[in-house]
């Protein structure tokens, strides 16, 4: 199966009837705003680890499309369960800098209400919130709802059982969901072929999942994929899975040294397909961008990184009695034993 | 007030749960069609239809994890997990995303998933069906854990787990399922208390689930020597309740705790060095443990010898009055 | 894809250029004894169940093709996982019928010793033995060896996260590994359809393990589909998957009670695609059955069934200080002290 | 004696092991080219051959699963499991199988297979990369749960555990990773012994892992008090060296045990309850129990106020005198 590509590398457009997208300047403004927004957010956050601010860091460095071009094709209201590297797609929902921050400073274990932004927590576990978002589904379905849920996750992670029970059980229950893949090629240092032999999206169709391979550096592309596949999703057509074929263009994470376990000449080989440059050059040469939107932007990059560096700092930090009475619903006498055990001897130490 | 077995009366409080809540389901291996291996849902999909009691695909991480998904989305769900033993493929949802999800998210969400699991021997089952794993959910912060062990607590219990708001795993004696006794029409007593079952003035006599009838018998036997073995039953393993156990020490000033399980690091390790702190200077013995042995659950044609019987329990009482 | 069959249920024979099977008497008479054996070794384990002789027993009736027509097809070196209902599979290895019973007398976990037979105890964790057997196909290939390995299941042992990373695992690594599915449509009261969408070989193609659908209840079927597959990995073709088409024809277990979630009707249907009828219809057209035969395999059927119930009473049973010793290599401070304790409260029982 | 730090001292040991033995192979995930994220494996594949030291798919429960099969094939496994807190997905094949096995197949099956687990905090990690599990290990029967705590035990522990016949849980106290030591030529303790690291009068202080150095200080500064702490490193988690650490007991008469899990149900539970059956009348008060919060784990921003310091320590420490 070949990738669904509309927008060439170099950014000349490939209309295809089975995925139609009416690809207008506002369309390809915004496409062009939320990914230069994601990125330099990243950019920020990677510098304010560097800088210490941050204990550690995920780069969604070149998987701005592969987000932003699936997290737009929902409904506000469709529940999304994440895995850990969404910040492109959390930013799409409104999540806010700090609230993305603040797991990564280790202020707290989330940052931000999965209600208000049908917009899970991040899942640090692989895998394990695909069978959450299938139960999601189950209730959507019983509530008889017209909403779908989306569950993303990684190339590594399909080799957990917990994501292969997820595909076989949403598949025989026929519930409304959307299995979004980003292969950015890399588990940590292990490359995909060390984890499967046959492609995710061939594995997918196995399960009875309908399934689909998109370009997922290209923005357009996989806009139309999920836009239509979400759609036949909502009319009842059953479970289907997105194989968005991506790079992980920076290490794993902050902790990582890529330089370890891959050569460059595959990250120059990647930067040449550039989701953002890729929409740029179609943009140019249809005239839909000047110096003036691109000083907009800039402007909202630069406003975003400079809010995302003032909030770091100042990122809120519950009270350590939030530890103990978060456990359960109600602090049981062991745990308010404890809290108030420790906070006579924390107050010992000023006499 | 009826007279109902154990089996019998956490399917009528799963009923009486289902009406009372529409946001109730009943999930796992079995559940719908066939009414559990152990006939605990018989007739539930029969009256409520198979969205809400669902046969479900046979995968324990999926069952667990979907059910928290269904919590997420604001139903309370109850899985059957349809044997102990074969619960541990559930372990990785139940430790790390269904005990933490509170905590993980900031005290913002809740998901009150109750996760049924027949537990412990004396049937004659083949291996992995008979195990006793409540020491590794008790160790795990974020649960509830609780054991019932007779018809009204397996009534009341159920139905206080499902009223609730946390996570609670919910054992059933298998041995004890076939038992009989009255149920009440009202609870009488909240989930997070245990139970004085035997009054007694000389020995306290901690146990819960399949052990608390062999317990009793042994007690019975006792007053042949003359002693007065008092036995409680914990009913609630996580958290303990620590105020009726110590009171109960406090007033005896011998304590042997007795479970099925092995007694290395077991439920038995965390009462004795509870009971010790809160009881130090009251014990006359030090708190003796009597459970299964430190070895994998035996062959059904051992399992009389391995699980403690009323020879070992007051085996152990000897031992407490002899020191 | 349509099951493969040799042998209708009418008992005539269609050759398939695709699966070469020399059909000679010789090949009928074996797998008319074996499956004979086989099914009268059940019929009496039952019995002694029902007579208390036995805790529980799971049955292998009706699937004595799947798994005679399999196991032969096997070099006796090649290694075998079994699941628990293998009994066929077992007798064919040699295992004796108080082998096989003392574990469902409850005098011992399991009966054989794996290395004789080459044939791993039985694992009634469902799909546990999937990795088991992929790494021990690791082995085999790390050893440079020209064995295969072999693993049986069930349909519903497939919804299991150990069976799906078993087949990835497998297909990544390419280990010489043959994966054996009996699909007899039923997981104690859950049908196929609810475990699956699709059916388990197209899943296994989309997991890239070469897969192939066989009428299980056709013995020449799947002896031929077998011997070409293990063939094939031998020689280094990667791991497979057959899935074996046939039914439970008795209960779950001797616990079960399938009046309750299965009509008769379906039965009555299976019964008439019986693997032992069918294959003595074809004997019997072929003048491969006589009466002299029939007698010497009745002969064989009594004897064994005869064996069954005299050894089922004198089964062996350890001393209860194997439970103590068998724990770890070295019986620990702590069992020792459990045993002597355990030991003097006996003794003082006699006192 | 050469220098080592604690990872590069497991590194060495593992190259010496798979020098002695060609059965001996290192699998996990990102142990090969990366040589593991905390580079214990650092440069195995590359002398070894990545059929040897094998980067696998990312999926635990196979990761044990395999090395079962392995292990059956004749091989001896050692597996990373990459953080403490990916080990959930292994449990059924840890604790029905990799425990199990030998008791299941009468003794006939041994199944060496050695599960690397880096443990516990104190690194500043996000949630699951904290956590000390070693409770539920220790209440499996069929397991032997070490915990190293320096160089010299980190390289001969893994040795030992790789030359032995039983399944090993094998703990490594990631906080410690870098610390330094010399590594002697020949290994001082056997696998199943504690080790006093430091003696004393006054109180035993049970730890390991993490928690040594941490205890080790809290004894300096106990010395200003005019008190002198035993320090006992337990080494073996199960089984537990009872005799090193009675005897300690017996000297001083009082007893507090230390580590990063959750007290409740946690391993001091087992050792606090052993220690009172085995020196009831020695003891001066109760065995005290000093670990992580009986909660999930905390933000990094919170560690060093969960995980117990020297002042938690010392102040059980001053509890138990009080008594
Ligand atoms: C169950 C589990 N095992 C191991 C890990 C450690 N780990 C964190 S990320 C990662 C690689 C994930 O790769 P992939 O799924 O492709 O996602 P990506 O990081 O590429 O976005 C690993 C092994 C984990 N988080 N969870
Ligand atoms: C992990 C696990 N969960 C549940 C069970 C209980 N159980 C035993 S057999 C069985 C059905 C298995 O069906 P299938 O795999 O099709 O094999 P079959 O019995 O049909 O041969 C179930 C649910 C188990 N043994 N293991
Ligand atoms: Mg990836
Ligand atoms: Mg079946």
């Amino acid at each position: 199966m070949e990738p669904v590509q509309l927008l060439g590398p170099d950014g000349t457009l490939r209309a295809d009837p089975r995925w139609p997208l009416e690809v207008t300047p506002e369309l390809c403004r915004d496409f062009f705003r939320r990914m230069s927004l994601a990125r330099r957010f990243d950019d920020e956050a990677l510098a304010l680890q560097r800088q210490g601010e941050l204990g550690l860091w995920l780069q969604s460095l070149g998987q701005e499309a592969a987000q932003v071009g699936s997290i737009t094709a929902l409904r506000a209201d469709d529940h999304v369960f994440p895995s850990y590297r969404e910040h492109a797609a959390a930013l799409c929902r409104g999540i806010t800098s700090a609230e993305l921050l603040v797991q990564w400073r280790g202020n707290a274990h989330s940052g931000w209400d999965p209600a208000e932004y049908r917009f899970h927590i991040y899942t640090l576990v692989l895998a394990a919130q695909l069978p959450h978002a299938t139960g999601y589904a189950m209730g959507v379905q019983r509530d008889g709802a017209d909403e779908i849920v989306t569950v993303y996750f990684g190339d590594g992670s399909t080799s957990q059982g917990e994501a292969n029970e997820s595909f076989n059980w949403a598949a025989a229950a026929e519930v409304p969901l959307l299995f979004f893949c980003q292969n950015n090629h890399w588990a940590i240092s292990t490359p995909t072929q060390t984890q499967m032999r046959a492609p995710l999206h061939q594995r997918a169709l196995g399960f009875g999942l309908d399934a689909h391979l998109v370009d997922g550096n290209d923005v357009l592309a996989v806009h139309a994929v999920t836009s239509a596949v979400a759609e036949q999703i909502r009319a009842g057509g059953g479970p289907a899975l997105i194989e968005a074929v991506t790079y992980r263009m920076a290490g794993h994470s902050t902790s990582d040294d890529p330089g370890r376990y891959r050569n460059s000449s595959e990250l120059d080989d990647w930067s040449t397909r550039d989701p953002i440059a890729r929409l740029e050059a179609l943009m140019v040469d249809r005239g839909y961008i000047d110096d003036a939107f691109r000083d907009e932007v800039a402007g909202e990059c630069a406003a975003l990184a400079e809010e995302t560096r003032r909030v770091c700092r100042e990122l809120p930090i519950a009270d350590i009695a939030g530890l103990f009475t978060s456990v359960l619903a109600e602090e049981t006498p062991l745990l308010a034993e404890e809290r108030r055990q420790y906070e006579a001897l924390v107050a010992s130490y000023v006499d | 007030m009826p007279v109902l077995t154990l089996s019998h009366a956490i399917n009528t409080g799963l009923r009486q749960a289902m009406e009372d809540d529409p946001k109730v389901v009943v999930m796992g291996q079995d559940v719908g069609r066939l009414g559990g291996v152990f006939r605990v849902t018989d007739g539930l999909q029969k009256d409520f239809g198979a969205d809400r009691v669902i046969d479900t695909p046979l995968a324990e991480a999926s069952i667990v994890g979907t059910a928290i998904g269904l919590a997420l989305r604001g139903y309370r769900p109850v899985c059957e997990i349809q044997f102990d033993g074969f619960v541990y493929p559930a372990f990785s949802q139940i430790v790390a995303q269904l005990a933490k999800l509170r905590a993980r998210s900031g005290g913002r969400l809740a998901v009150p998933v109750v996760v049924r699991i027949p537990v412990g021997g004396g049937i004659g089952a083949v291996e992995h069906h008979s195990e006793s794993n409540e020491a590794y959910f008790a160790h795990t912060a974020g649960l509830r854990v609780v054991c019932c062990s007779g018809p009204q607590d397996a009534h009341w219990m159920v139905r206080q787990a499902l009223a609730g708001d946390d996570p609670v795993i919910f054992y059933e004696p298998k041995r004890r399922y076939w038992s009989k006794a009255e149920v009440s029409d009202e609870p009488d007593l909240p989930l997070d208390r245990a139970r004085v079952v035997r009054p007694g003035r000389d020995v306290t006599l901690l146990t819960y689930g399949g052990m608390v009838a062999t317990c009793l018998q042994a007690a019975e036997a006792a007053t042949e020597d003359g002693r007065d073995i008092e036995v409680v039953d914990l009913r609630t393993l996580s958290p303990l309740d620590m105020d009726t156990i110590a009171r109960s020490v406090d007033k005896t000033g011998r304590c042997v705790v007795a479970h099925e399980a092995p007694t290395f690091a077991g439920l038995g390790a965390e009462v004795g060095a509870a009971v010790t702190e809160r009881c130090f200077y009251r014990l006359e013995a030090p708190v003796l443990r009597v459970g299964g042995f430190n070895t994998p659950y035996p062959p059904a044609k051992f399992e009389d010898r391995y699980l403690p019987d009323l020879d070992r329990v007051l085996d152990a009482v000897d031992r407490s009055f002899a020191w």
